[in-house]
């Protein structure tokens, strides 16, 4: 119904091709980014950017990062968590030897170190497939969580055993530690996660994103088709990884300031799957809608009998969430197993062909 | 009226210096629409017009143009043109045998084919055609390897020109005074008729025809260079020469050609062109896929648009017409225009028709409204080749169904005695070709030319066309049976496709009807009826049922109609296959050829003339891969009953009396 | 240079052996350790296994359901109810559970691919994880074990000069633990059911022709995982207590069924005690190398390790790939 | 011209092999005399197969064949089924190792080699059951044709400007004459899940001609399609063997469709070859007859 597509006609593969071929989606697009870089900032208040919008950017990222891997190239993880870690600890060490260099480019590099990091974990993917392949990420999952334990160099052996974000600038602007403003931090996440979400969308339309779905929707065939099958998932691996990490890193660094362990457990990596799950295996838009979905809606949760004025302990809220969030989780795969992404997809398909039910031509 | 360059080809050189970075054609090839500025149109019509020279095309050959819409057969007009030939478009689906004759009268010396497809066809009969000399095709599929003797590729042709203009560069020049040495009077194009009867005739215009008639149109619609149409209907149809090269070179506007007729529809869509034609047969399947689809929409949704198509049966045309209406209406049409109208136009490709038009024949007064309703410039224009199209056509605001508006520009009329239309015009045709005596009975020396058809025009003003002049025919009462107008109104029902009333002469007047296999079907899904074949649900006594109802209703609204009341169908049947082009029972146009139906199905006639419950009868078919077969089958009759009419008006036709 | 990685060999892959045999009693005492735990793990594996075979789903909850079972037989005795009622009525609650799970999520996913049913478990975890801390509270609670006449205690054995000590409660696991087996063995073999349930592992359609519809087999088996879930929490409560820390340890079992495939009863009581065993030994003379903790990840690693080089399990039939 | 040199000596050894099996329905002897059609012409040979063995825990799939194909020749392999057709493709393109024969493609001999080192060198191929990317539409199944095509790194894809743009766009361009020439414009966006079977076929003979093979192995092409679809899909294959010179061995149980299409024919059965030659001689063999009609076991 919105969408009025007559007249909307491509006369180059370029624009045939582009992200968003349709204008709608074009103007929908941006009037996001402008709530998201103006109107949010200049609005929200600190409670809403530090502890909503910039989680959610956070997983939001890791999401991305799982979906590259499972939703693109069909290789099962349950390892999210640790590789985060990964980026998180890289990260740390970095700034201690180099604190002069900007902390983004840290951030940006530590990825790297998740990435390689994946590779090493995912070289068992060659042979291992599907379900038998998600027990390597778990190897992968609690052989790190030990690492993170165990090598105290990681923490700078500090007696917490935890990282502790130190105060870094650009100029005299503080960008983390106690002093950063929620709004500079959200910006700076805000910022990362565009572009690496752009950048995402470019590879996975380009050969290599196609070589990854080659490998998901047909192995034998892809290989058949010359796509070196380890190549192609390693690529995936380190790609996806890279994203979890720089993810991590900014978790640490940009929200929580201070972490631990707990923070890249298992429960982190199944958390994340969630929201890939929820919002749309194969679909970046999925990754956001998921995100925001498992982490908003817990904070609902947690507010809903204030808000009625029940008073009930954090704890219970908590197992309540955890039991809407199960049940949910059931209840989407039953309605629509490729979760919120499908049903937008859908929806909009019907908006496309609006006032008919769907496209008679 | 605006002062007139001598020829076509003048304008193509107008467009290329006055706004020559414009874009004069778009093609969707390979996926995405190639464009062609008039500049570089210009380049490549130059090219492939001096390769055809190079191939040996002198003034005044024959030039055979067959295939569907494509830039390079567009730019083979003018370039044919400009190198001082004659184009003769020629219907892609016609078989070998019609093609053959067509190319062998107009005595062709080349002939630019589409594809392969057609490259065959002509080879196949190519024994028959002495004068045709050369082959040009324009995709090279399947004819790379094994391309028949001089046969070659539009762009092997283009390259010849090249190659000359570097041998010569005068070339170019002399080229360009090839165009200025023609003249308004000279033969611009040849278009054969489909004939409803008997063999198809070459109708000759000039320069001066097409112009005149061109810029009349571009300005009585106000058509500029900011048009954009789409090229669909066949490139051998007087319409589509006047619309997609005629007015686009005359108005300069851009003219699209979709990637297959397959994809037209999505194709349409992505252009939404702003000028529109189609045939009611479109408007039609266009209707009724619109219904159709909307069967499976949700309970609401449908609900929701059937509310708001009424609004707009209500309000729209009345908005549309500039008529003033209270401010509740507006906003309710409105709200219709943002949840229906808009997103349906929009589907259909139409949201930004400025001017839409349809002829031929007549359309469903229903149909007509509706599309009119959602706010789109629908009009009917009555034209023909002879007048290079345009005879009458609706001005803005004077738009009613059953009539096809004021007489165009320049043009007269004049009403017979017999009641047939005549008319003179500058878009008048210089003569049949090679066919003198044709000539001479439609083109009186004054230049008054019979259309055939017979008609009145109304207290506005407005031309009525009835039926053929030679249709019209007397009941054996005397009372008088106009065979197309009761068809048409039949024709309006959607489950009805076709038509042949018979009763001239006869005691009754009674009818063969073809269901519309898309409604019917559909309908008979509804209502869960089993068929196995379009044969076995033609003969369902439930489809004769809805028939039977639609023809009541019909002999009701005749009987309102004291000029025609005595023409009320007493009994008809349901034709067992579709009258098809392939078996001749139409032309290729989809108009019904009357003589050969009659003798063709005789027995089915005589049995409708009888009191026989059933005939059997049994017909020659060709599918759709030419094979020849025959099918039979017992089609039962139907007997409509109703009360006779009061006396008072049966007496004779005075409407065109009234009209002469 | 060489003295280092002599050192280090000597480390890694002497050293170790000889403490092993220089204290044989406390080597024992290790391999008895690994044993007991083995089998609990063997026990949790053959929840899922049992599951698996019959309905193909790879059921995460089973970790969370062993918490779960053991949480109501505690709570249930808690409110007065004498152990052996308590007992009953648990078996009960897991029979309802297994119908609701079958109801509500299977029922509805019925040829939906693996990895969807995969995920369902995993959002029935967290559902039965919240509604057991909802219920029963997050923190630990100690099983019942007297009131369910399981045998306390320890007694000594006395060999190599050192003694090795037995704990009751781990020979009662270990016994219970085979009878179950055997009797699920029997159970498969020997009833109507149980054929049935082995004939779905093979084809739907065969399962149908013994006259048992899928949803009643599905209904069945994770009856039986609930009851094994049941065992296992009693079992693993008796040792050390009822917590939710548990499910993390059940996670272990994906290890376990790697190593003895997914479709394979003996396959998972092997698998068990090669990861119990293999991982106390690892903790005790190799995890001082790396200091310690390395429990957490011995048996992905050597699942990991295992796969490399036999991807379809130790028991599992060889996958030739066709075009 | 090494290359040349062995090619010819692979020519003679199969082709010899080739003609006594045409002829004395024995299929192990080899006496060079009679020269068949396959020599006759000058044809270079593209690939040959020789003395080939596969078999999987015993069970002899293939056992001891040899034969050969010629440039911008369409060969057929036909025989019941359990022949052994399919895993002979596989053989060809690598998917299945055999324990022993040598295969030499474009003169090339070759043991082990990798599926997509197959692909690499020039073959390509369809399946018998549709193999298609279930995820991606029409035109990504077909662009996926061209990965061995495409080159620019990760970093230019990453921006997605400059050459990894221009590169997919020049491929997208290739790809749209293959789309138009097997005629499936209409479905260009679909995602090919949805399509009818027929046109699934020709996607993934769309998928394998993008990837411009110098063999194309097809696995039954028509296999569950009508009678018109055959017919086009008939038309796709000889216009796509004398446009595009694309040499074509295929898998097909219609006999009526392979004495159309093909310019020899292998038959094989229970793994042995049984006939090889010019379509109309074999169709005589009576040992091929016996196997159709499934006499003589």
């Amino acid at each position: 119904m919105i969408y009025r597509e007559a007249g909307q006609y491509k006369t180059s593969y370029a624009s045939d091709q582009a992200l968003l071929p349709i204008r709608q989606d074009r103007i929908g697009l941006l009037l996001i980014l402008v709530i998201a870089f103006v109107i949010v900032p200049i609005f929200g208040s600190s409670f809403f950017l530090g502890s909503i919008m910039i989680p959610f950017l956070v997983f939001a990222l890791a999401a991305i990062g799982l979906n590259i891997l499972t939703g693109y190239a069909g290789q099962l993880s349950l390892g999210t968590g640790a590789f985060m870690g990964v980026g998180a600890y890289a990260c740390y060490k970095l700034t201690s030897y180099f604190p002069d260099v900007n902390i983004i480019v840290h951030v940006l590099v530590s990825g790297l170190f998740a990435a390689l990091i994946g590779v090493i974990f995912g070289l068992p993917s060659l042979r291992i497939k599907g379900l038998y392949l998600a027990i390597t990420t778990l190897a992968a999952q609690f052989f790190l969580e030990w690492c993170f334990i165990r090598i105290a160099w990681l923490y700078n052996n500090n007696d917490s055993g935890a990282i502790e974000v130190p105060r870094r600038y650009i100029g005299d602007l503080a960008l983390t530690g106690p002093t950063a403003t929620p709004v500079t931090r959200y910006l700076v996440i805000l910022s990362l996660v565009a572009i690496m979400t752009l950048v995402a969308a470019n590879v996975l339309r380009g050969r290599i994103g196609r070589s990854w779905m080659m490998i998901r929707d047909m192995d034998i065939a892809a290989e058949l088709m010359g796509i070196r099958p380890l190549r192609a998932k390693l690529s995936a691996f380190a790609f996806s990884s890279y994203y979890c990490g720089v993810a991590g890193a900014l978790m640490v660094f940009f929200w929580l300031g201070s972490a631990e362990v707990e923070a890249f457990d298992i429960n982190h990596s199944f958390l994340i799957l969630f929201m890939v799950i929820i919002g749309g295996m194969g679909s970046l838009a999925g990754c956001f809608m998921g995100a925001a979905f498992l982490w908003i809606l817990p904070i609902v949760i947690r507010f809903v009998p204030s808000v009625l004025g029940i008073d009930m302990l954090a704890a219970t809220t908590e197992h309540i969430s955890n039991i809407i969030i199960g049940a949910l989780i059931i209840f989407f795969l039953i309605v629509e197993p490729h979760g919120f992404a499908r049903l937008w997809q859908i929806g909009k398909e019907k908006l496309r062909t609006w006032p008919f039910p769907y496209a008679s031509s | 009226m605006i002062q007139a360059l001598p020829s076509l080809p003048h304008y193509l050189l107008r467009n290329a210096e006055v706004h020559g970075s414009d874009i004069a054609m778009r093609h969707k090839d390979l996926g995405i629409w190639r464009e062609w500025s008039w500049r570089e149109m210009l380049g490549e019509i130059e090219t492939f017009s001096l390769g055809l020279s190079e191939l040996g095309l002198a003034a005044g050959d024959r030039v055979a143009i067959v295939g569907a819409n494509r830039p390079r057969l567009y730019w083979a007009f003018a370039a044919i043109q400009s190198a001082g030939g004659i184009p003769v478009p020629v219907y892609a689906d016609s078989v070998a045998e019609e093609m053959v004759y067509v190319l062998e009268h107009a005595g062709v010396r080349m002939a630019l084919c589409q594809d392969q497809e057609q490259v065959d066809k002509i080879e196949s009969v190519r024994g028959d055609l002495p004068t045709l000399e050369t082959l040009i095709y324009d995709e090279p599929r399947g004819l790379g390897p094994h391309a028949p003797a001089n046969t070659h590729h539009f762009a092997h042709v283009q390259k010849l020109g090249r190659q000359a203009t570097e041998r010569d560069p005068t070339r170019g020049a002399a080229w360009r005074e090839g165009i200025d040495r023609l003249t308004a009077d000279a033969l611009c194009v040849m278009l054969y008729t489909s004939g409803t009867t008997g063999r198809p005739k070459g109708v000759m215009l000039s320069h001066r025809n097409l112009i005149a008639t061109c810029l009349n149109a571009n300005a009585f619609d106000k058509l500029t260079r900011a048009e954009l149409t789409i090229a669909y209907l066949p490139l051998a149809w007087v319409g589509d020469h006047v619309f997609s090269y005629g007015q686009s070179l005359t108005a300069g506007y851009c003219v699209c050609c979709p990637e297959s007729l397959d994809t037209i529809t999505s194709d349409r869509r992505e252009i939404a062109p702003t000028y529109f034609f189609a045939p009611p047969r479109v408007f039609e399947t266009l209707l009724t896929t619109i219904n159709v689809t909307m069967e499976d929409a949700s309970r609401p949704k449908r609900a929701m648009f059937d509310h708001f198509i009424e609004v707009a049966k209500r309000h729209g045309e009345g908005l549309l017409n500039g008529e003033s209406r209270a401010l509740g209406a507006r906003l309710h049409y409105r709200l219709g225009e943002w949840l229906v109208y808009g997103p349906l136009k929009n589907r259909l490709g139409l949201s930004r028709v400025r001017v839409a038009y349809t002829a031929g024949e007549a359309i469903g007064p229903d149909i007509f409204r509706f599309y009119r309703s959602l706010g789109i410039n629908l009009k009917q224009l009555y034209g023909q080749t002879e007048a290079s199209v345009y005879i009458t056509a609706q001005p803005d605001g004077e738009i009613d169904a059953d009539t096809v508006g004021t007489p165009s520009p320049d043009v007269e009329l004049q009403i017979a005695d017999n009641g047939e239309v005549l008319y003179r015009s500058p878009g008048v045709f210089i003569g049949y070709y090679r066919n003198d005596e044709a000539t001479a009975a439609t083109k009186t020396s004054e230049g008054w030319v019979h259309t055939g058809d017979a008609g009145f025009i109304d207290d506005r003003g407005h031309l009525r066309i009835i039926d053929r002049a030679k249709d019209v025919g007397k009941l054996s009462d005397g009372s008088l049976f106009p065979p197309k107008y009761i068809e048409n109104k039949l024709k309006f029902f959607s489950s009805i496709k076709e038509v042949v009333a018979f009763g001239d002469g006869r005691d009754y007047a009674a009818a063969f009807i073809n269901i519309d296999l898309v409604a019917v079907s559909n309908w008979a899904e509804r209502n869960n009826i089993v068929y196995g074949s379009y044969q076995e649900l033609a003969a369902h006594p439930d489809v004769y049922a809805m028939i039977a109802a639609h023809v009541e209703q019909v002999n009701r609204d005749l009987a309102l109609e004291p000029r025609v009341a005595g023409a009320r169908i007493r009994r008809f049947l349901i034709l067992h296959k579709e009258l098809d082009a392939d078996d001749g029972e139409l032309t290729r146009t989809q108009k019904v050829r009357r003589a050969f139906i009659r003798e063709r199905y005789e027995e089915l006639i005589e049995a409708l003339y009888s009191d026989k419950e059933e005939q059997f009868v049994s017909t020659e078919v060709t599918f759709e891969d030419g094979r020849k077969g025959r099918i039979e089958a017992t089609v039962s009759l139907r007997t409509v009953e109703f009360e006779p009419l009061d006396t008072s008006a049966a007496d004779a036709p005075e409407a065109l009396e009234i009209a002469s | 240079m060489l003295a280092i990685v002599i050192e280090w060999l000597n480390t890694l892959f002497v050293a170790p052996f000889v403490d092993m045999f220089s204290l044989p009693d406390f080597l024992l005492q290790v391999l008895w350790e690994g044993f007991v735990s083995g089998v609990l793990y063997a026990l949790i594996a053959l929840g899922f296994v049992l599951i698996f075979k019959a309905s193909g789903v790879f059921n995460f909850a089973q970790g969370i359901m062993v918490v779960f079972a053991a949480l109501v037989l505690v709570s249930l005795h808690a409110m007065g109810m004498p152990a052996w009622v308590a007992l009953a009525l648990t078996v009960g609650v897991m029979g309802i559970f297994a119908l609701v799970v079958e109801r509500v999520v299977l029922r509805k996913l019925v040829n939906q691919p693996d990895a969807i049913l995969l995920m369902a478990t995993i959002g029935l975890t967290l559902v039965v994880k919240g509604a057991g801390q909802l219920f029963f509270g997050g923190e630990p609670k100690s099983m019942i074990t007297e009131e369910l006449g399981l045998p306390t205690g320890s007694s000594d054995w006395e060999v190599f000069d050192g003694i090795v000590i037995f704990q009751h409660i781990d020979i009662a696991a270990a016994v219970i633990a085979i009878l179950m087996v055997a009797s699920l063995g029997v159970f498969f073999s020997k009833t109507r059911i149980g054929r049935a349930l082995r004939a779905v592992a093979d084809d739907h359609q065969a399962a149908l022709s013994v006259g048992i519809s899928l949803n009643q087999i599905w209904a069945i088996v994770w009856f039986a995982a609930g009851i094994v879930a049941l065992v296992t929490g009693i079992m693993w409560g008796a040792r050390s207590d009822v917590s939710f820390a548990l499910e993390i340890i059940a996670l272990k079992a994906l290890a376990v069924l790697i190593l003895g495939g997914f479709t394979s009863i003996p396959g998972a009581i092997v698998g068990g005690l090669l990861v119990g065993i293999g991982e106390k030994l690892f903790e005790v003379y190799w995890g001082p190398i790396f200091g310690g903790g390395v429990e957490a990840w011995f048996a992905y690693v050597l699942a990991l390790v295992f796969l490399l080089f036999r991807p379809q399990g130790l028991f599992g039939e060889r996958i030739i790939e066709r075009v | 011209m090494t290359t040349a040199t062995a090619g010819d000596s692979k020519t003679e050894v199969s082709t010899t092999a080739g003609s006594t099996n045409g002829s004395i329905p024995d299929g192990s002897t080899t006496d060079g005399s009679i020269p068949d059609v396959a020599t006759s012409d000058g044809k270079a040979t593209l690939l040959s197969v020789e003395n080939v063995t596969l078999s999987f825990g015993g069970v002899k799939a293939i056992e001891d064949i040899s034969f050969d194909i010629l440039e911008g020749e369409i060969r057929a392999i036909i025989g019941p089924n359990g022949a052994g057709k399919t895993s002979m493709l596989n053989v060809i393109n690598g998917f299945y190792h055999p324990q022993q024969g040598t295969i030499t493609f474009r003169g090339k001999p070759r043991r082990r080699m990798r599926p997509y080192e197959a692909a690499a060198s020039g073959i390509a191929r369809t399946f018998q059951n549709v193999a298609l990317f279930k995820g991606m539409s029409t035109l990504d199944n077909v662009m996926s044709g061209r990965s061995l095509k495409m080159h620019r790194g990760l970093f230019w894809q990453m921006l997605h400007v400059g050459p990894a743009r221009r590169e997919e766009i020049e491929h997208r361009q290739r790809v749209e004459e293959i789309i138009d020439f097997l005629e499936i414009a209409h479905i260009r966006k679909q995602p090919v899940g949805k399509l009818p079977y027929g046109l699934q076929k020709r996607v993934e003979l769309g998928r394998a001609m993008a990837m411009e093979p110098d063999l194309l192995l097809l696995d039954e092409p028509m296999a569950g399609m009508n009678l018109e679809e055959k017919e086009d899909m008939s038309r796709y294959i000889i216009g796509l063997n004398d446009e595009f010179r694309t040499t074509i061995a295929l898998i097909e149980h219609d006999m009526g469709v392979v004495m159309d299409l093909a310019d020899r024919v292998v038959v094989l059965d229970y793994g042995r070859k049984i006939g090889d030659g010019p379509p109309e001689e074999v169709q005589q063999s009576q040992q091929v007859i016996d196997a159709y009609l499934g006499v003589a076991r």
